[in-house]
C-alpha cells in the first residue's frame, strides 16, 4: 500500500447534520408564512425578501472579503436566513432603500462586526430591524392593509395592526372591550387577515413552519413554547384581573410578532442560551418584556425588544445555567 | 412621586448610561470582567447613595439659604471628591482584593460623571430627601445592570475572534449601542 | 521639539477620545451636532489649559492626600467661570450642552491630564500639553458631531442638505454608541498604519 | 465687597478646611501598611507576566522578592540580570547573576530527512498528536511540527519553518522564559547557554533508539556512536541511552566533534563559515536539505554554517 | 517631585488655602457675570412674549398674574399699547409630553385668536417630538390665527383639526393639551 | 418473558443514534489460521507493564506464561502459539508506540495441557470465591469491553463497600460491531456459567444482561437461558449509544447514578463485558489463559464482513486479509468501532486482548470536514451523557483555559464522542476535551508533588 493512512482521533464517523443543512431548513420552514404573506401583501411581499437576502449576501460577502479579509462564510446560509426573516419582520410597503440600509445594519453592525456567524451577541435580523425602527419611525409605522395578491406597492392602502389600534385607542382613553370590536376577529388573525409585517401575520403558517422545525429536530420546544405560554398566562392574569382595560390573551397570542419572533428569532442558536432551563429562563423573560411593553410601553409591540433585551442576558444565563451534570456530587458544607 | 416609578425610571427608562450617557468611562474601563464590574456597581452605588445625602444637604441647608446655587458644581465635586478618598482609604484596608481589582478605578469614581450628574439630577429633579436615595440607589442599580450586563456579553467575547479592528473598545461600543437600542424598548413605561 | 511633541501628541497619537476612551459622557452627550460638538470641545480645553497650568504651579505645594480634591477644586472653579460666562453671553449653547458643562468637572480627561501630566511637569509643557489635549478632543468631537448629525439629521453645522429627516436613531443614544464605536475603529486603523 | 462673595468664600473653605481635616484622620485610622517596595519592585519588572519566574505574574514575584531574604533562586528571565540588579538594589540585597541562556530546538527531522509515514488529521497541537502516536513519521522523539512551542512563546522568538517543518528561535527575541520547554510534549526545547555571540554546539536529536532503529526512520538522528564523544578534548560529551549529550558549560566551542558526527546530527551556530570558497557547494546542499533545519539565525541573517563536509556514511547494522 | 508630606497642618492649609482662593475669584466672577445672566433670562421671557403677542409698549412681565391649576401653574401675561389689551400670553404647560413636562408660551388676541406660540422648555426626542420647536420644524405654525372656538385643538387622529406631527402623536396632543388648558383657563375668567 | 416495548431502559440524558452498519451481525465466528509469526506486547491492559519470565531463543507452547503481572494493576501475559521467541524488543503496537513486545515463530499448535481443549460445558461450580478470582489473576484476564482494566481487581471488592448487583455488558453500542452480539448468540450456554462464576465472585445473588433492542435473537436466546437459573435477568435496553458506557447502563439498568469520581462499586454495581465473562468461565472450568478473543473485521468497501476468532498477537494485517485483503481506497483502518476506536498508522500491529474489532474506512469516509465556527447550537449539550458542555470545554482548550475547563468538569467526559458526532459545524470537540483533560491531569499531579 502506498497511500499513507489518515490517523484522528475518535469518533470517526459524524453525524449528517451541517450548519447549511440546519439553515436550509429555517428557510423551508419560513415558505409556508411567506407564501401568506404574498397572498395578502402581493408581489412586494415576494420580491422584497428575496431583495433583502441579495442585500444581505452582498453586504456578508463584501465585508468578508474587503474588510476581514477572510474566506467567504457565504455557503454556510445564515446570511439567507438573517435576510429573510429581517424582511419578515417590515412592512411591504417599504422603500428598498431602507430594506438595504436594513440589511447594512444587520449584517455589517449586527454580525461582521462581532466576527461572523456564532460570535454575534444579538440577533443580528432584529437588530437591523430596531435600528430601522428608531431611525424611520415613519415609514416602519405604517401597515399595508391586506388586500390579497393583487395589491402592488403602489396602491397599498395603510392601517394600523390590531395592536396598534389597541395602543392609539388606549392612548386616547376608549376602552379595550370597545376597541377590540374594530379587530378582525381571532379566525381572520390566525389566518392572517390583519396589518401587519411581511412574515408575522399568519399565526397558521408559523405554526406549521413551527412544527416542520420540531420535526427535523432544527430546534426545541422549550423557547416558543415557553414564551407563548409565558404571553398567553400574564396577558390572561392582566385580563382577568380587568378585562375592559386588558386585550385578552389569545389576542396577544396571534397579534404582531410574537410567534414570528418565539418561533423563529428567539430561538436563533447563536444568540439564545445552551441549556433547556436556561432556555425556559430566557423565554420567560421575553414572554413578561413584550406583554410588559405591550401594556404599558410608548410602543405597540414589544417583541423585537425583549429577545434584544434578553439576548443580552444569555451570557450571564450561560454562566450561570449550567445542564445537569451526570453523577454530580453535592457538596455539603 | 413613587418610588417604584422612580425605581423602574432610573434603572431601565432613563438608564443612567444607556440614555443619560454619564458614567461611561467607568462602563468601558471595568466592563472587561464580569468579576470587578460587580465590585464596581457596590462601590458606585455606595458613593452614589452617600454623596447623593451630602450633596442634599448642603444644597437645600447650606447654598439655598445663602443664594449660592452658582457654586453647586464646586461645593458637590469637592465633597464627593473628598468621599472617595475615603472610600479610598477604607477600602484598602478592609478589602486589599477588591481595592486591587478596582485599581485606578476607584479614583475615577470621582470622575465618574455619574456621580456629581445625579447629585445634580437630585436638585433639578426636585426629589425630596428619601426620593432623592431611591433615585440615586436606582440610578446605581442602572448602571450596574448596564455594566454587567456589557461585561457578561465581553467576557463571551473574548472566547471569539473578533476582527482586529474592532477588539476593545470599538466592540464594547457597539454592544452599548444595541443595548440602548434594546432599552428604548422601554420607553413609555414611566 | 520636545515641547511640540507635548502638544502634538494629543492630537491623533494620544487622542483622549480614540486613544484613552476618557471623557466619554461628553463625547456622546453633546455631540448631537458638529456646533454642539464644537463648543463643549472649545469649553473643555478652556478648563483643561487653565487647570493644568495652575496645577503645574501649585504641585509642590499640595500634599497627596490632598492632591485630587485639591485639583478638582482648581477645576471646579474654572468650570463655574464657564458656566457663569456661556449662561450669561451664550445662553442659548448653554441650553443645548445642559448638565453636561458642570460635568467637565468630572471629565476623566480634565482631572486625568492633571493627575498625570501637569502634576509632574513644568507650566509651558503642562500648557501645550492641555492645548494638545484639549484640542484633539475637539477634534474628534467635532468629527462624532458631525458624523451624528450627516446621518441623523442629514445636516452639517445646521445646513440641510436633505429633505425630511435623518436617521434619527443617530441623534439618540444608540447611534451615539454605535458612531463612536466605528469612528474609534476607523482611527484605530489609521493609527496603526502611521505607526 | 457684597454679602455673596463673602458667604462663598466662607463656606467653600470652611467644607474645604474640614474635608482636609476629616480626610486626615480617616488616613490616619486606616494606614495601611503595605510595603511600598513592592510597588517599587513591581515597577522596574517588564510587566510581561509571562510566568517564567515561576510565579503567576509580576506581582506576585515583586511580593515574593520583597519577602525573601536572598535573590537566590528569583530571577526574571525576561529583565535578565539587569533587571534584577535594579531589584536587589531596591531592596539591598546581592544579586544572583545566572547565565543568560537561550532555546535551542533538538530536533532535525525536516519533512526530507524523516519521511511521513501516516497522515495525522485533527486539532493542530503537538500535545494531542503525541498522546495519540507517534506521529506523522515513525520517529517516537522528534518534534512534531504543529507549533505548541511557538504558541506558549509570548514575546514572538519561535515561529515555524513551512520548509522544514520543524520551530525557529529568534535568538534576540529569546528571553529563556522556558515557556516553550514546558509546552514541548516530547521535551525537544533545551535551554542552553548564551556564549558569545550566541555560538552554541549541541546534538540537535534527542532519540535515544538504537542506532539502526533511529536511522529507518530518520537520517540524521543520533545514532549512538560514541565518535564525538571520543573527540571531545574537554570532555564535554556525554553518551547515555544511545543518545550524546553536550554539556553547554564545559564545551568550549572548538568544534571538533562537529565533523566527526556520521548523520550531521551536531549543529553549530553563528559560527563564521571560514572556509568559504571550499564549502561553497556544499554548503548549499547542506542548507537545501535543512542541514541549518531549525537552527538558522533568521533574524541575524548569520546562518549556521555547515562547517561539516562529511558525507553521511551508510552504517547499516 | 518632591513629595509634599501629609500632615495634618499641610493638608489643612492646601485644601484651605485653595478653596479660599478659588471661593473669592468665583464669588466675583458670580458679581460679575450676575446681570447679565438675570439679564439674559429675563431676555428670553420677554423674547417670548414679544414673538407670540402684537406689539405692546407696556411691560407684562410686570403685570403677570397666577392661577394654579391641575397641580402646575399658568402665568397670564396682558399685553398692552398704549393701555389697550392687545393681547394675553400664557406661560402654559403639559405633563403629558413623551419625556413628561412640555412649557410652551402661547399668545391670544383679545378674541381668543391664538396669535403664535413659542415652546419654552421641553424635553421631547431630538428629530421627533422637538419638531415642536420652531426652530427645528416649522409644524407650530398651523396654529397661528386659529380659533379655539371653531378650531378643535387635538390632533386629528382624536377628531381634531390638527396634523399631528408625524410619528409624534403622542407631544402633538400634549402640545393640544398645553394649548387646550390655556385657552380654557383663559376663557373661565382669565380675561379681562 | 416477552420482550415489551415499554419495557425497554435506557439512560435518561443525551447519547446519539449513528446509523449502526452491522454489517457482520449474521456472520458466524470463523477460527482464523494461524498466523506465522506473533507479537505479544507486556502491556495489553491499564496499568503496568508485565514482567517477561521467558527469553530470547526460548521454546513456548500456546498457553504458556511469558510476562507477569508487576504492581497492583497489571495482568498476566501468556502466549497464543507454540514456537520460539524471536525476539524480545520494542515493537509498534495499537498505541501508536512501540512497547516491549515477543516475537513469537509459530511452530505447529501446540498447548499448555493443564488447558481443557474440549467442547464439553462444565456447567458446575466447584472452585471458590478466592478461587475464582485467582484463576481470572492468572489467566491474565482484563476487560475486554475497550478499558482492559485487569477483572480480578474489579471483583475484589474493597472493603467497606459492598456490590449487589453484576451487570453483564451485552450492549455493543458501536456501530460496525458485532464480536459481542456473535459471542452470546454462539457461546450462550458458557456464557450463564461465566456470570455464575462472576456472581460467586462478588458474591451477589442478582445479575442483569444487558441488551440492545436490535439484537432481538440474542435477547431471546439468552431470555430462555436465564429463565432457567435463578438470579439471572436480561434487560433489552433502547438502542442509543454510548449505553454501552459503565456509567450509562448502570443508570439505564438499575437507575443508580454514580457519582462524580467514584467507581461502579459505590453504588453497588460491577459492570464486565460479556467477552470478558466467557474469558472468565475458560479461565476457571478449562484452565485456558486469555490468548484469544473474538475479532470483528468490517467495513463498508470490505469485501468480506466478519467475525474471527484470533490468536492474540495476530498482527492487523492478517485477519484484514481473511476478510478479504485491504481495499484499495482504504482511507483509514480504525481498531474498535467508529466511535471510540483508534486509527492507526501501520497495519504490522498485533491484536491484543482489547482489539474488539478492525473498521476499514474508505478514503471518501475517512476525512474530517473543515471546522466551522460554532454556531451554539447546544446540540452537543443536548447528547453530552455527562451533562456537560462540549463546545465550552473546546474553548476553554483553545484559549488554554485549564482551570476553568477543570471547574466545568472536563475530566467527567467519558469520550464517547457524541458531541463531535453530532456538531453541525464540524468542531472537534473531543480533540480539544483531551487536551483539557490531559493538561488538567498535569496540572493535579503538579499540585500533588507541591503537596507531598
Ligand atoms: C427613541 C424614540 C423617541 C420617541 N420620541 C417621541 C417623541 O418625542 N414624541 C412622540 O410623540 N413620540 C415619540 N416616539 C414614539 C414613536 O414615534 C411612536 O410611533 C409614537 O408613539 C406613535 O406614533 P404615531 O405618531 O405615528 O401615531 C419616540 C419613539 C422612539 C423610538
Ligand atoms: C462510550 C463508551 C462506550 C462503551 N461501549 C461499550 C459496549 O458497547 N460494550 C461493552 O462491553 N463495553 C463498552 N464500554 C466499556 C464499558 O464502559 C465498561 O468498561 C465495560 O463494560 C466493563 O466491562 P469489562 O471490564 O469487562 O470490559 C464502553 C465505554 C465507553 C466509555
Ligand atoms: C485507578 C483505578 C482503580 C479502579 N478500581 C476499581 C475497583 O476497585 N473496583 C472496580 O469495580 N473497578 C475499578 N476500576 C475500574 C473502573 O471502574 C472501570 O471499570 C474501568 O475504568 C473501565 O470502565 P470503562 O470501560 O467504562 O471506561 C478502577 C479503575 C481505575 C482507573
Ligand atoms: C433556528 C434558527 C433561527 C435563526 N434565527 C435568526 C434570526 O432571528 N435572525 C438572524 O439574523 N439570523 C437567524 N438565524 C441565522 C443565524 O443563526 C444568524 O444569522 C446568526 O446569528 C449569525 O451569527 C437563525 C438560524 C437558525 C438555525
Ligand atoms: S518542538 Fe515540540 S512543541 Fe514545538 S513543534 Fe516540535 S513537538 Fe511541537
Ligand atoms: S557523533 Fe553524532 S551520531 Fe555519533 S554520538 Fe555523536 S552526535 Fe550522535
Ligand atoms: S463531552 Fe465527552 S462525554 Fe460528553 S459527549 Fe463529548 S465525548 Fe461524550
Ligand atoms: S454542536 Fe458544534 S456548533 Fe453546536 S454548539 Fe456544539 S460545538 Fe457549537
Ligand atoms: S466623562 Fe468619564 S465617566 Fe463621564
Amino acid at each position: 500500500m502506498n497511500k499513507l493512512l489518515t490517523v484522528s482521533l475518535s469518533p470517526h464517523v459524524h453525524g449528517k447534520d451541517s450548519t447549511s443543512r440546519l439553515m436550509t431548513g429555517v428557510v423551508i420552514a419560513l415558505l409556508p408564512a411567506w407564501a401568506v404573506s404574498v397572498y395578502f401583501f402581493g408581489w412586494a411581499a415576494l420580491y422584497l425578501p428575496v431583495l433583502s437576502v441579495v442585500f444581505c449576501m452582498i453586504f456578508e460577502f463584501l465585508i468578508q472579503k474587503y474588510m476581514l479579509k477572510k474566506a467567504s462564510s457565504l455557503k454556510d446560509g445564515s446570511a439567507v436566513v438573517t435576510g429573510l426573516l429581517l424582511a419578515f419582520t417590515l412592512p411591504s410597503n417599504l422603500p428598498i432603500w431602507i430594506l438595504a440600509i436594513g440589511a447594512l445594519i444587520a449584517i455589517g453592525v449586527g454580525k461582521m462586526s462581532f466576527g461572523g456567524l456564532g460570535t454575534n451577541p444579538f440577533n443580528p435580523a432584529l437588530v437591523g430591524r430596531v435600528f430601522l425602527f428608531i431611525s424611520f419611525p415613519v415609514q416602519l409605522t405604517s401597515w399595508p392593509v391586506p388586500k390579497g395578491f393583487h395589491t402592488s406597492l403602489t396602491d397599498a392602502v395603510t392601517g394600523a395592526t390590531p395592536l396598534g389600534m389597541l395602543k392609539e385607542g388606549m392612548r386616547s382613553g376608549e376602552q379595550v372591550s370597545t376597541l377590540l370590536k374594530n379587530v378582525p376577529d381571532h379566525m381572520q388573525m390566525f389566518l392572517g387577515y390583519m396589518g401587519g409585517s411581511m412574515g408575522e401575520v399568519a399565526a397558521a403558517a408559523l405554526l406549521l413552519g413551527f412544527l416542520y422545525l420540531l420535526w427535523k429536530k432544527i430546534i426545541t420546544w422549550h423557547i416558543p413554547v415557553t414564551i407563548l405560554t409565558t404571553v398567553f398566562l400574564f396577558s390572561g392574569l392582566l385580563w382577568l384581573i380587568n378585562p375592559a382595560n386588558n386585550a385578552d390573551p389569545v389576542f396577544h397570542l396571534l397579534t404582531g410578532g410574537v410567534m414570528l419572533g418565539s418561533i423563529f428569532m428567539a430561538t436563533d442558536y447563536v444568540t439564545s442560551p445552551m441549556t433547556p432551563k436556561g432556555m425556559i429562563i430566557y423565554a420567560i423573560g421575553i414572554g413578561l418584556l413584550t406583554v410588559i411593553i405591550r401594556r404599558w410601553g410608548a410602543y405597540p409591540e414589544g417583541v423585537q425588544f425583549a429577545i434584544l433585551i434578553m439576548n443580552a442576558f444569555v451570557p450571564l444565563i450561560n454562566m450561570y445555567v449550567k445542564p445537569k451534570r451526570f453523577g454530580e456530587v453535592k457538596k455539603n458544607g | 412621586m413613587e418610588y417604584f416609578v422612580i425605581l423602574i425610571s432610573a434603572i431601565f427608562v432613563n438608564n443612567i448610561v444607556l440614555a443619560k450617557f454619564l458614567g461611561i468611562c467607568p462602563f468601558m474601563g471595568v466592563s472587561s470582567r464580569l468579576e470587578t464590574s460587580v465590585g464596581m456597581t457596590g462601590a458606585v452605588a455606595f458613593v452614589m447613595v452617600l454623596a447623593t445625602i451630602v450633596t442634599y444637604l448642603l444644597q437645600y441647608y447650606v447654598l439655598n439659604p445663602l443664594g449660592l446655587g452658582f457654586m453647586q458644581t464646586i461645593t458637590f465635586i469637592l465633597v464627593i471628591a473628598a468621599l472617595v478618598q475615603m472610600v479610598e482609604i477604607v477600602l484598602k484596608k478592609v478589602s486589599p482584593e477588591l481595592y486591587q481589582a478596582l485599581g485606578i478605578f476607584l479614583p475615577l469614581i470621582t470622575t465618574n460623571c455619574a456621580v456629581l450628574g445625579v447629585a445634580i439630577l437630585t436638585i433639578q429633579g426636585k426629589y425630596n430627601l428619601p426620593e432623592a436615595v431611591v433615585f440615586s440607589f436606582s440610578t446605581a442599580l442602572g448602571f450596574g445592570l448596564a455594566l454587567v450586563l456589557l461585561s457578561s456579553i465581553r467576557e463571551a467575547l473574548d472566547m471569539v475572534e473578533v476582527p482586529n479592528g474592532m477588539k476593545g473598545i470599538p466592540i464594547a461600543f457597539v454592544v452599548a449601542g444595541i443595548l440602548a437600542m434594546a432599552f428604548l424598548g422601554f420607553a413609555g413605561l414611566v | 521639539m520636545n515641547q511640540w511633541k507635548n502638544f502634538n501628541k494629543g492630537l491623533i497619537a494620544e487622542n483622549a477620545i480614540f486613544v484613552q476612551v476618557l471623557g466619554m459622557c461628553p463625547t456622546l452627550g453633546t455631540t448631537t451636532s458638529a456646533y454642539n460638538g464644537l463648543g463643549m470641545g472649545l469649553a473643555t480645553t478652556f478648563v483643561l489649559v487653565m487647570s493644568n497650568i495652575v496645577v503645574s504651579l501649585v504641585r509642590n505645594y499640595i500634599p497627596d492626600k490632598v492632591r485630587i480634591p485639591s485639583f478638582i477644586v482648581i477645576i471646579a472653579s474654572f468650570v463655574t467661570v464657564v458656566e457663569l460666562t456661556m449662561q450669561a453671553y451664550l445662553p442659548s449653547l448653554f441650553e443645548e450642552l445642559g448638565l453636561f458643562i458642570p460635568l467637565i468637572v468630572v471629565n476623566c480627561l480634565v482631572l486625568g491630564r492633571a493627575e498625570a501630566f501637569a502634576s509632574k511637569n513644568t507650566v509651558w509643557s503642562s500648557t501645550l500639553d492641555g492645548l494638545g489635549m484639549g484640542l484633539g478632543f475637539t477634534l474628534a468631537l467635532f468629527m462624532l458631531g458631525s458624523v451624528r448629525e450627516i446621518l441623523g439629521s442629514g445636516a452639517w453645522l445646521g445646513m440641510k442638505f436633505i429633505r425630511g429627516d435623518g436617521m434619527l436613531i443617530f441623534v439618540l443614544a444608540p447611534g451615539a454608541f454605535l458612531a463612536l464605536a466605528y469612528l474609534i475603529a476607523i482611527m484605530n486603523k489609521f493609527n496603526r498604519k502611521n505607526a | 465687597m457684597s454679602n455673596t462673595v463673602l458667604y462663598t468664600v466662607i463656606s467653600l473653605s470652611a467644607l474645604g478646611a474640614i474635608s482636609a481635616v476629616i480626610l486626615y484622620f480617616i488616613a490616619q485610622k486606616f494606614k495601611v501598611t503595605e510595603d511600598p517596595r513592592i510597588d517599587e519592585v513591581e515597577d522596574v519588572l517588564p510587566h510581561a507576566n509571562c510566568g517564567g519566574c515561576g510565579y503567576p505574574g509580576c506581582r506576585q514575584f515583586a511580593e515574593a522578592c520583597v519577602k525573601a531574604d536572598s535573590l537566590e533562586g528569583l530571577f526574571c528571565p525576561v529583565g535578565g540580570n539587569e533587571v534584577m540588579a535594579q531589584v536587589a538594589e531596591i531592596l539591598h540585597l546581592e544579586t544572583v547573576e545566572e547565565e543568560p541562556r537561550v532555546a535551542v530546538i533538538r530536533c532535525q527531522g525536516s519533512f526530507e530527512h524523516r519521511p511521513r509515514t501516516s497522515h495525522y488529521e485533527g486539532v493542530s497541537t503537538c500535545a494531542v498528536e503525541h498522546a495519540l502516536y507517534t506521529g506523522d513519521t515513525d520517529c517516537p522523539w522528534g518534534c512534531l511540527g504543529l507549533g505548541d512551542c511557538v504558541e506558549a512563546c509570548n514575546f514572538e522568538a519561535l515561529y515555524m519553518d513551512e520548509k522544514t517543518g520543524l520551530p525557529v528561535v529568534i535568538d534576540e527575541n529569546c528571553t529563556a522564559c522556558g515557556a516553550c520547554v514546558e509546552a514541548c510534549p516530547r521535551d525537544i526545547i533545551e535551554l542552553r547557554k548564551r556564549n558569545k555571540k550566541d555560538r552554541k554546539i549541541f546534538v540537535s536529536c534527542i532519540n535515544e533508539d538504537k542506532g539502526g532503529v533511529a536511522r529507518k526512520y530518520c537520517s540524521v538522528a543520533c545514532i549512538g556512536c560514541s565518535k564525538c564523544f571520543q573527540v571531545c578534548p574537554f570532555d564535554a560529551i556525554t553518551m547515555r541511552n544511545n543518545l550524546a549529550f553536550i554539556d553547554s558549560d564545559a564545551c568550549r566551542l572548538c568544534r571538533k566533534c562537529v565533523p566527526v558526527c556520521p548523520t550531521h546530527s551536531i549543529l553549530e551556530i553563528n559560527f563564521p563559515a571560514p572556509k568559504v570558497k571550499k564549502e561553497l557547494v556544499t554548503t548549499a546542499a547542506a542548507n537545501s536539505s535543512g542541514k541549518a533545519g531549525g537552527q538558522t539565525d533568521a533574524a541575524a541573517g548569520k546562518n549556521a554554517s555547515s562547517g561539516d563536509s562529511t558525507e553521511p556514511q551508510n552504517k547499516n547494522d | 517631585m518632591a513629595k509634599k508630606e501629609s500632615t495634618l497642618l499641610s493638608m489643612f492649609l492646601a485644601l484651605f488655602l485653595v478653596t479660599l482662593i478659588s471661593a473669592i475669584i468665583l464669588g466675583f466672577v458670580y458679581e460679575f457675570t450676575k446681570d447679565a445672566i438675570a439679564a439674559s433670562r429675563a431676555a428670553k421671557q420677554t423674547e417670548a412674549l414679544k414673538k407670540v403677542l402684537p406689539p405692546f409698549n407696556n411691560n407684562p412681565v410686570q403685570e403677570m398674574y397666577k392661577k394654579a391649576v391641575d397641580g402646575d401653574t399658568l402665568y397670564f401675561f396682558p399685553a398692552r399699547e398704549d393701555s389697550v389689551l392687545v393681547g394675553i400670553a400664557v406661560n402654559t404647560f403639559s405633563p403629558k409630553g413623551f419625556s413628561g413636562m412640555i412649557r410652551i408660551m402661547v399668545g391670544f388676541l383679545p378674541d381668543g385668536t391664538i396669535k403664535d406660540v413659542a415652546v419654552l422648555e421641553h424635553k421631547e426626542t431630538p428629530g421627533l417630538g422637538e419638531k415642536m420647536v420652531r426652530s427645528k420644524s416649522n409644524w407650530s405654525v398651523q396654529f397661528q390665527g386659529k380659533n379655539p372656538k371653531t378650531y378643535r385643538l387635538a390632533v386629528k387622529k382624536d377628531g381634531g383639526d390638527v396634523d399631528a406631527i408625524t410619528a409624534s402623536t403622542i407631544s402633538s396632543r400634549a402640545f393640544c393639551d398645553a394649548l387646550e388648558r390655556a385657552y380654557k383657563n383663559l376663557t373661565e375668567g382669565g380675561a379681562k | 418473558m416477552t420482550v415489551q416495548k415499554n419495557q425497554l431502559k435506557t439512560f435518561p440524558k443525551g447519547g446519539v443514534h449513528p446509523a449502526e452498519n452491522k454489517l457482520s451481525a449474521g456472520s458466524p465466528i470463523k477460527i482464523l489460521p494461524l498466523p506465522d509469526r506473533v507479537i505479544i506486547p507486556v502491556v495489553q491492559h491499564l496499568g503496568a507493564p508485565a514482567e517477561p519470565v521467558v527469553q530470547k531463543g526460548d521454546t513456548v507452547v500456546a498457553g504458556q506464561l511469558l510476562a507477569k503481572s508487576k504492581g497492583f494493576v497489571s495482568a498476566n501475559i501468556h502466549s497464543s502459539v507454540s514456537g520460539k521467541i524471536f525476539r524480545i524488543e520494542a515493537r509498534f503496537d495499537a498505541s501508536g508506540y512501540k512497547r516491549l513486545s515477543f516475537v513469537i515463530n509459530r511452530h505447529e499448535d501446540e498447548w499448555d495441557p493443564a488447558i481443557d481443549r474440549s467442547d464439553t460445558l462444565h456447567e458446575k461450580i466447584t472452585v471458590s470465591r478466592e478461587e475464582i478470582i485467582r484463576k481470572i489473576q492468572e489467566a491474565g484476564i482484563v476487560g475486554m469491553g475497550g478499558a482492559t482494566f485487569p477483572t480480578h481487581i474489579k471483583l475484589n471488592v474493597p472493603k467497606g463497600k459492598k456490590a449487589d448487583i453484576l451487570i453483564i455488558n451485552g450492549v455493543e453500542c458501536e456501530p460496525f460491531l458485532t464480536a459481542d452480539h456473535r459471542l452470546m448468540l454462539e457461546k450462550s450456554k458458557e456464557l450463564m456459567v461465566g456470570i455464575h462464576l462472576l456472581m460467586k465472585a462478588l458474591e451477589v445473588d442478582k445479575a442483569v444482561i444487558g441488551i440492545e433492542q436490535n439484537k432481538p435473537d440474542a435477547i431471546a436466546l439468552l431470555n430462555g437461558l436465564a429463565e432457567k437459573s435463578p438470579g439471572i435477568t436480561v434487560q433489552a435496553l433502547k438502542v442509543k449509544y454510548p449505553q454501552g458506557g459503565e456509567k450509562q447502563l448502570i443508570k439505564a439498568i438499575t437507575g443508580r447514578e454514580v457519582p462524580s469520581g467514584a467507581l461502579p462499586v459505590d453504588v453497588g454495581a460491577v459492570v464486565h463485558n460479556v467477552g470478558t465473562t466467557l474469558a472468565a468461565y475458560e479461565a476457571v472450568q478449562k484452565n485456558k489463559p486469555l490468548m484469544e478473543r473474538i475479532v470483528t473485521v468490517t467495513g463498508k468497501s470490505l469485501q468480506d464482513p466478519s467475525n474471527f476468532l484470533v490468536r492474540i498477537g495476530t498482527p492487523v494485517a492478517e485477519v484484514i486479509e481473511a476478510a478479504g485483503g485491504l481495499p484499495d481506497d482504504t482511507g483509514k483502518v480504525v481498531l474498535g468501532g467508529p466511535m471510540m476506536g483508534k486509527a492507526v498508522s501501520k497495519l504490522d500491529i498485533p491484536v491484543t486482548k482489547g482489539t474488539s474489532g478492525i473498521l476499514i474506512i474508505p478514503d471518501s469516509e475517512a476525512h474530517r470536514m473543515p471546522v466551522q465556527p460554532c454556531i451554539r447550537c447546544a446540540k452537543c449539550v443536548s447528547v453530552c451523557p455527562m451533562g456537560l458542555e462540549p463546545y465550552l470545554l473546546m474553548l476553554l482548550g483553545q484559549h488554554q483555559l485549564w482551570d476553568k475547563a477543570r471547574q466545568e468538569r472536563a475530566l467527567d467526559c467519558i469520550e464517547c464522542g457524541s458531541c463531535s458526532f453530532v456538531c453541525p459545524a464540524d468542531r472537534p470537540l473531543l480533540d480539544y476535551i483531551r487536551l483539557d483533560k490531559m493538561r488538567i491531569g498535569a496540572l493535579i499531579r503538579k499540585e500533588k508533588k507541591a503537596v507531598s
